[in-house]
């Protein structure tokens, strides 16, 4: 009982079954157990959660690694405390009428890309590929794509970035086979990197106060992943109750929950350091204009998952 | 006095009354007014400021409309005589437009009426003089006295030819002596070319130099007191104003003048 | 406009088409297709996902997000006690209410700068053209960032949308009034001279009432701007009303969704803007003008 | 301070506060990080003295004409160096706000980059948007001030479109027009449309009853009237409205980019850049929209004070 | 005569200039004009039109700055004078603010000079009677005519006690009759208060009726001819005006105005 202490969470993208440890995780008062106060802030297009981390709106913010990595080279230290997502949920989609069998064949093609810092895995992918991607007969050409599959639908692209989870299901809500379709996951193409891990300032942990609380939060929050792939239809109901924007339909968010739980189920939240350094080292490879230039250290820490978790 | 043939008649009012509703109650402008014009007429109307003579006026150049009564112009409803260009207006303020020089004001509606490029340079130059305002064509109206904005508007008016003319105060701001210059000029432009004028003056000699009929007018409600047919001669000339005949006929128009004014004082 | 995605349709469901594959029908023209395929096409008119949903979609969708869900929905009106979060009413209601308040922000921002630089002599050298870039600025890049700052002094909702919306309204009524305040002729000036007015008097008693016609076409577009404004911060901060209804249909492919949500938004602007027009008639009227 | 300005003569005081805002400057530079919090106290000091400079020039007649150029580049000066030395002196983080040196530095590395991006946003798609946008507003507005009918029906559908902001319409018009430039045009075609109409529709209206009998007496046709009365009379308001869309029209392409587009554009790189954290490229394009806003900006200034001259508020 | 002692000079020009530049090169509007004006005198203007007697009113007033010379009004410059509220103006055209009523138009004067609420309302009915127009107190401005425009804005200036009061062509757009009458309630007001009145008018016989002093100006460039001091009484009841001395004066002014005339014809 008591009072409680605030901890505000940012998210990357707007409520949906992506964040639904989270919801679960308030929702079930699992928190609250912790004597935390969470208020989860919705992300959206164009907010970049370092940023609100770095003017202080956010205690920990949830972020793809790449990204954070390059924040960390920008001058904002971050730091990965947890990563309850094992592994990647991107892939590209094309429609199999185009002739892409392989990555080879992407020659010539037009290639819907996510940019906003989700780029980077495209673009190391490709450098290794050794396409270029300023377009032309022997390179990729890339449209910055918006938030949903209409130009795969419209075949304005001849492939799009899509998650397992999302738009995938959307390509095939709106009538396309399996069939029609090639897709290229990154966890299979071995140029996958880290999603959803949670992210601090690193001057904060140097204050043990903060880092009780984290660590109170990453236990809370993972008692909360593990409840929603136990639990995932109660979960995706419980996401859609704190949608905000009501945008949500139920099919949507169940079938997410069950494409999430797939990727949380490796991970109890610890980090593992190889799959740190697979991320890093897709990156590094990352062409002429590398996303990061060097080894980053002090990126990640056990601290807070070791005392959470044991 | 013979009546007129149809054909002569210019402009016939019939019982025409004209009432404007305010906030707060109705103006009785006209009432009443029967008036009839003969072709190559020239007729002035006077009286007390706020009888009705611009409402008049303005309702046979079918810019307002009789509430009563009918109106004809040349044999058709205002409205026609106005689409067929029937009139050259002169208003009681200058009204040139802002954003035109003074010869571009004049050329105005000639170029509405589709005058060839070189005639109208012809005729604005003709009436730029008539006015006095040579060498004035190509300022702006803000850049003339109040005076040569008024001769700009007349000389607008004049530079086409409209079967009548219905002119409005137009020497109200001008000194004497460029008002008989401009009282003789009217004149005889008259003389030559038979146009109808319809005149609207606050000066009882000069509606009694130029007219061959005076309507003199009273207020509240606007209508018609007396109509004088002038004995003048067609052949005016500037010291015909001293002959007896025009003292005469100067002194019935003050009569019927103060007439009108009595009602209200 | 939604041939192509039909063809592809009747294709899955077996249907001949011409030409047969989807890759090549991509460059054909699309009274072409309609006109090899005349029979094929019915369907477009109740498309799932269409690149233009037939009227009579948006007005389901506009009916069962309005009167539908509040009387019938589980979190509507009348079950719940409080408008649902799914229906356009309540998210209108949160868009009018910044847009309201950014509203009256900017166009008395406007007003205020418009006098500054009406009267002095600074600030119209050197004011106008930083309004001007001001709004070369884009907001939407801005207001990511403004939100973010104003999350930091602990400011968020409504607040931080009203700010986005005063930014955007502000400067169409600046322009408008410097504009009007300045269209007094010489003679009407040169009057409150001889009584030497102050020039609180000269404001209040001529440059103000002339400025009338300018202002509330200003203010027309103020609003109109206003509202873009609520709408546009509304995106990042996914906290309900129309902007992040037209994002969740955008994101989720939803046209409907879309179309409903921009059509509330009409709707809202429209009645916003005829409510200026109704009090500039009002006011015009009571200046005397000519009716 | 004015009356000291107007007893040392405006040439003298322009001197003085020329040298104090510098050594003001300078210090402020290079004591920031030293200064702190404390730097708020400086920044009100170096305001005053800035809006007594530009005081000064505007009352010195050595150059009445410069300073309608030299005036805003101080308010900028004031502004430029309060921002670099606050953001040196509170040790803003960069991902936040950057401090003015360093997004010069961006620019001027990346001129080419920007300079593509310029031509696809700008050039493509902000400028023929506003033409077609601009256009069509005429003509609609013309058809509402021709008959009653469209008075009626169209400008009410007018007063919709009002709002049908952006982020609604861009998804929808990237759909239908592809991801390159056209489909930013028609974003700002949407976008300039209502500004256009309000200011044109208020802009015909505004002639006087005798302007309009004047016509009448000519019989004049209605397009005559158009032509040689009304539009002259509503170009102040067009102008208005042109001024308005043309800010409209950049905000417009910039932000229909977010939506979808090819890797190059305004729009594209300060949403690149804002998820790469490189706020000093965000800056480096919102100053490219700055520059290509202000020159717009400015001929149509030019433009309106060569076509307005008659208007009261030119003759000032 | 005898020259008067330097406090009861309330104007005084001084080889005044005034030149505008317009954009087919400049007017000389005004060339070295040397006037001294008493206090307590009633002067008029009298002169073709385009000769500078707005120009020259208009600087009195400090609303326009002469290029060349001094003019001083009670001892100060233009400007401080009108700071002190010293005029009363009437503009040539009358000038209302359209979203005034004619009432609201007369009170605006004294609602920037502070007036009470029942000293306004007792003033403004006062000059509406003055003028002919009560009852038309809660008029707008377009809803009356030309001539009540104009009386309108003449009981604006009336409506405040300015020490100088200066009328530009204040009774153009009226009849003889009002004419008459409004001259001599001019008169009348004059001789009660004691203001310096300046008066342009087109004229000659309203100019020597109502003067103590007549200036007759001509124009390119705009100078004055002649100054004529008129031997008239004070007190002058309307038949003065078929005295020989009256049509003396008139002669010469006639005289003048044809001579003003002459260099451009
Ligand atoms: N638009 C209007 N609305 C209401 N009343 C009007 C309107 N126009 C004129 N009046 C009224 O109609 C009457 C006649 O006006 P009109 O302008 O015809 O007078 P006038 O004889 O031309 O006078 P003046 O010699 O002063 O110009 C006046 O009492 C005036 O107030
Ligand atoms: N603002 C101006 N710009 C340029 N020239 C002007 C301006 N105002 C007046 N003028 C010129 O100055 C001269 C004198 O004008 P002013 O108005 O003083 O004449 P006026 O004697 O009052 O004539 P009127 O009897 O016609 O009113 C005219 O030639 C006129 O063209
Ligand atoms: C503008 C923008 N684009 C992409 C992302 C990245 N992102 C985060 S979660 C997710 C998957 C949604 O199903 C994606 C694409 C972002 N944050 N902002
Ligand atoms: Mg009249
Ligand atoms: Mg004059």
């Amino acid at each position: 009982g008591g009072h409680l202490e605030e901890v505000r969470l940012q998210l990357q993208w707007v409520t949906q079954a992506q964040f639904a440890g989270y919801y679960v995780a308030l929702e079930k008062g699992y928190y609250e157990e912790e004597g935390l106060d969470v208020t989860i802030l919705p992300g959206g297009p164009d907010i970049a959660p370092p940023q609100v981390l770095a003017g202080g709106g956010a205690d920990v913010m949830l972020n793809w690694m790449p990204s954070a990595l390059a924040a960390r080279e920008k001058g904002l230290p971050v730091v990965n405390i947890a990563q309850p997502f094992k592994s990647s949920g991107l892939m590209l989609t094309c429609w199999k009428d185009t002739g892409i069998t392989s990555p080879e064949d992407f020659k010539g093609k037009t290639i819907g890309v996510w940019f906003f810092g989700n780029e980077y895995p495209f673009l190391s992918w490709m450098s290794q590929e050794g396409i270029s991607t300023d377009g032309g007969e022997d390179g990729v050409t890339i449209l910055k794509q918006g938030f949903n599959v209409d130009p795969l639908l419209q075949r304005q692209a001849d492939c799009i970035s899509t998650m397992t989870y999302n738009e995938y299901g959307q390509v095939l809500d709106a009538g396309v086979s399996e069939d029609e379709l090639v897709t290229f996951k990154y966890e299979d193409q071995g140029v996958a990197t880290l999603e959803d891990g949670m992210y601090v300032l690193e001057e904060n942990l140097a204050d043990p106060a903060f880092k009780e609380k984290m660590v109170k939060f990453v236990r809370a929050s993972m008692k909360g992943w593990k409840d929603a792939e136990a639990n995932p239809e109660e979960a995706a109901e419980i996401v859609l109750d704190y949608d905000e924007t009501g945008a949500q339909t139920e099919a949507h968010q169940k079938r997410m929950m069950g494409e999430i739980a797939k990727l949380t189920a490796g991970s109890n939240g610890t980090l593992d350091p190889a799959d740190f350094e697979r991320t890093v080292n897709t990156l590094l490879a990352g062409g002429s204009d590398p996303v990061i230039t060097a080894v980053p250290e002090g990126a990640w820490t056990h601290d807070i998952t070791d005392e959470a978790l044991n | 006095m013979q009546a007129p043939g149809p054909a002569d008649v210019v402009i016939g009012a019939d019982n025409v009354s004209l009432t404007f509703q305010t906030n707060d109650g109705p103006v009785h402008a006209l009432k009443d007014v029967n008036l009839t014009v003969e072709r190559g007429e020239f007729v002035s109307f006077i009286g007390p400021s706020g009888c009705g003579k611009t409402t008049f006026l303005r309702a046979i150049a079918a810019l307002e409309h009789p509430t009563g009564g009918t109106l004809s112009v040349n044999g058709m409803t205002p409205d026609e005589a106005r689409r067929a260009r029937a009139y050259g207006y002169v208003f009681q303020a200058a009204g040139l437009y802002p954003w035109r020089t003074i010869a571009g004001n004049i050329r105005l509606p000639l170029e509405i009426m589709g005058y060839s490029k070189s005639e109208m340079d012809e005729r604005v130059k003709n009436v730029l003089e008539l006015v006095e305002l040579s060498g004035f064509g190509k300022k702006y109206p803000w850049q003339l006295s109040g005076g040569m904005q008024q001769r700009a508007s007349i000389a607008r008016a004049l530079a086409f030819d409209a079967d009548i003319l219905l002119m409005d105060e137009p020497f109200g701001a001008l000194d004497e002596i460029v008002r008989d210059r401009l009282n003789e000029e009217l004149l005889s432009l008259w003389a030559r070319t038979g146009k109808t004028i319809g005149f609207v003056t606050h000066s009882i000699p000069e509606a009694v130099y130029l007219s061959t009929k005076i309507v003199v007018m009273s207020p509240r409600p606007g209508r018609i007191t007396d109509v004088i047919e002038s004995p003048l001669p067609k052949e005016r000339p500037l010291d015909i104003r001293d002959t007896p005949e025009f003292i005469e006929v100067a002194h019935r128009v003050r009569d019927g003048l103060r007439a009108g004014h009595g009602d209200e004082l | 406009m939604n041939i192509k995605e039909v063809l592809t349709q009747q294709e899955r469901a077996g249907a001949e088409i011409v030409p047969p594959s989807a890759a090549e029908r991509r460059d054909a023209g699309r009274w072409g297709l309609v006109f090899n395929n005349f029979d094929l096409i019915g369907p477009s008119w109740s498309m799932e996902r269409a690149r233009l949903p037939a009227p009579h979609q948006v007005a389901q969708e506009l009916w069962a997000s309005t009167w539908d869900e509040e009387v019938n929905g589980r979190r509507g009106i009348v079950r719940s006690g409080t408008l649902s979060n799914r229906s356009l009413i309540y998210h209108g209601g949160v868009t009018l209410g910044a847009t309201v308040v950014g509203f009256l922000i900017g166009a008395a921002l406007g007003v205020a700068l418009a006098v500054g630089i009406v009267y002095s002599r600074v600030m119209d050298l050197s004011v106008m053209p930083w309004a001007i870039i001001s709004q070369t600025i884009p907001i939407v890049a801005l207001a990511p960032m403004i939100i973010v700052v104003l999350y930091s002094v602990g400011l968020s909702g409504l607040v931080a949308k009203a700010v986005i919306s005063a930014y955007l309204s502000f400067f169409p009524v600046v322009v408008g009034m410097v504009k009007g305040l300045r269209s007094p002729d010489q003679m009407q000036m040169d009057l409150l001279h001889t009584y030497n007015a102050t020039p609180a008097q000269q404001f209040w008693r001529l440059r103000l009432p002339s400025s009338v016609p300018y202002l509330f076409a200003s203010l027309k577009i103020g609003i109109a701007a206003s509202l873009v404004g609520a709408i546009v911060g509304e995106l990042p901060v996914q906290r309900g009303g129309l902007g992040a209804r037209m994002l969740g249909g955008s994101y989720y492919g939803q046209t409907e969704q879309i179309w409903a949500a921009l059509f509330a938004a009409a709707v809202l602007a429209a009645g916003l803007v005829w409510l200026i027009g109704w009090i500039e008639r009002r006011t015009l009227r009571a200046m005397g003008a000519p009716t | 301070m004015t009356r000291l300005t107007v007893a040392l003569g405006p040439g003298r005081a322009l001197a003085i506060y020329l040298g104090a805002f510098v050594a003001l400057a300078v210090l402020g530079l290079f004591a920031a990080e030293a200064v702190g919090a404390g730097i708020v106290v400086w920044l009100a000091l170096l305001a005053f003295l800035g809006w007594h400079l530009i005081d000064a020039l505007s009352r010195w007649d050595g150059m009445p004409r410069a300073a309608f150029t030299v005036a805003p580049l101080a308010l900028g000066a004031v502004v430029l160096i309060g921002w670099e030395a606050v953001v040196r002196a509170l040790g803003v983080p960069p991902v936040i706000l950057p401090p003015p040196s360093a997004i010069a530095a961006t620019f001027a590395g990346n001129l080419p980059t920007l300079w593509a991006d310029f031509v696809q946003t700008i050039l493509k798609g902000a400028l023929s948007g506003y033409v077609i946008g601009c256009l069509f507003a005429l003509g609609v507005a013309i058809l509402v001030d021709r008959y009653d009918f469209f008075r009626r029906g169209l400008l009410p559908v007018g007063n919709f479109m009002a709002a049908l902001p952006i982020v609604g319409t861009a998804p929808i018009l990237v759909m239908w027009f592809g991801f390159d430039w056209q489909s930013k045009a028609a974003v700002v075609v949407v976008m300039v449309f209502f500004p256009m109409l309000v200011n044109i529709v208020a802009g015909l209206a505004d002639t006087t009853q005798m302007q309009r009998d004047l016509m009448r007496t000519y019989s004049a046709s209605y397009w005559q009237t158009l032509h040689r009365l009304r539009l002259p009379a509503a170009l102040p308001f067009i102008f208005n409205g042109l001024k308005i869309s043309a800010t409209l029209a950049l905000i417009g392409a910039i932000v229909a980019e977010f939506f979808g587009s090819p890797t190059v554009g305004l729009g594209f790189r300060i949403n690149a850049s804002l998820g790469q954290l490189a706020l000093d490229m965000v800056w480096s394009v919102i100053v490219v929209a700055a520059i290509a806003g202000s020159l717009l900006y400015g001929a149509l200034t030019l433009i309106e004070n060569r076509l307005t001259f008659w208007h009261p508020s030119q003759r000032q």
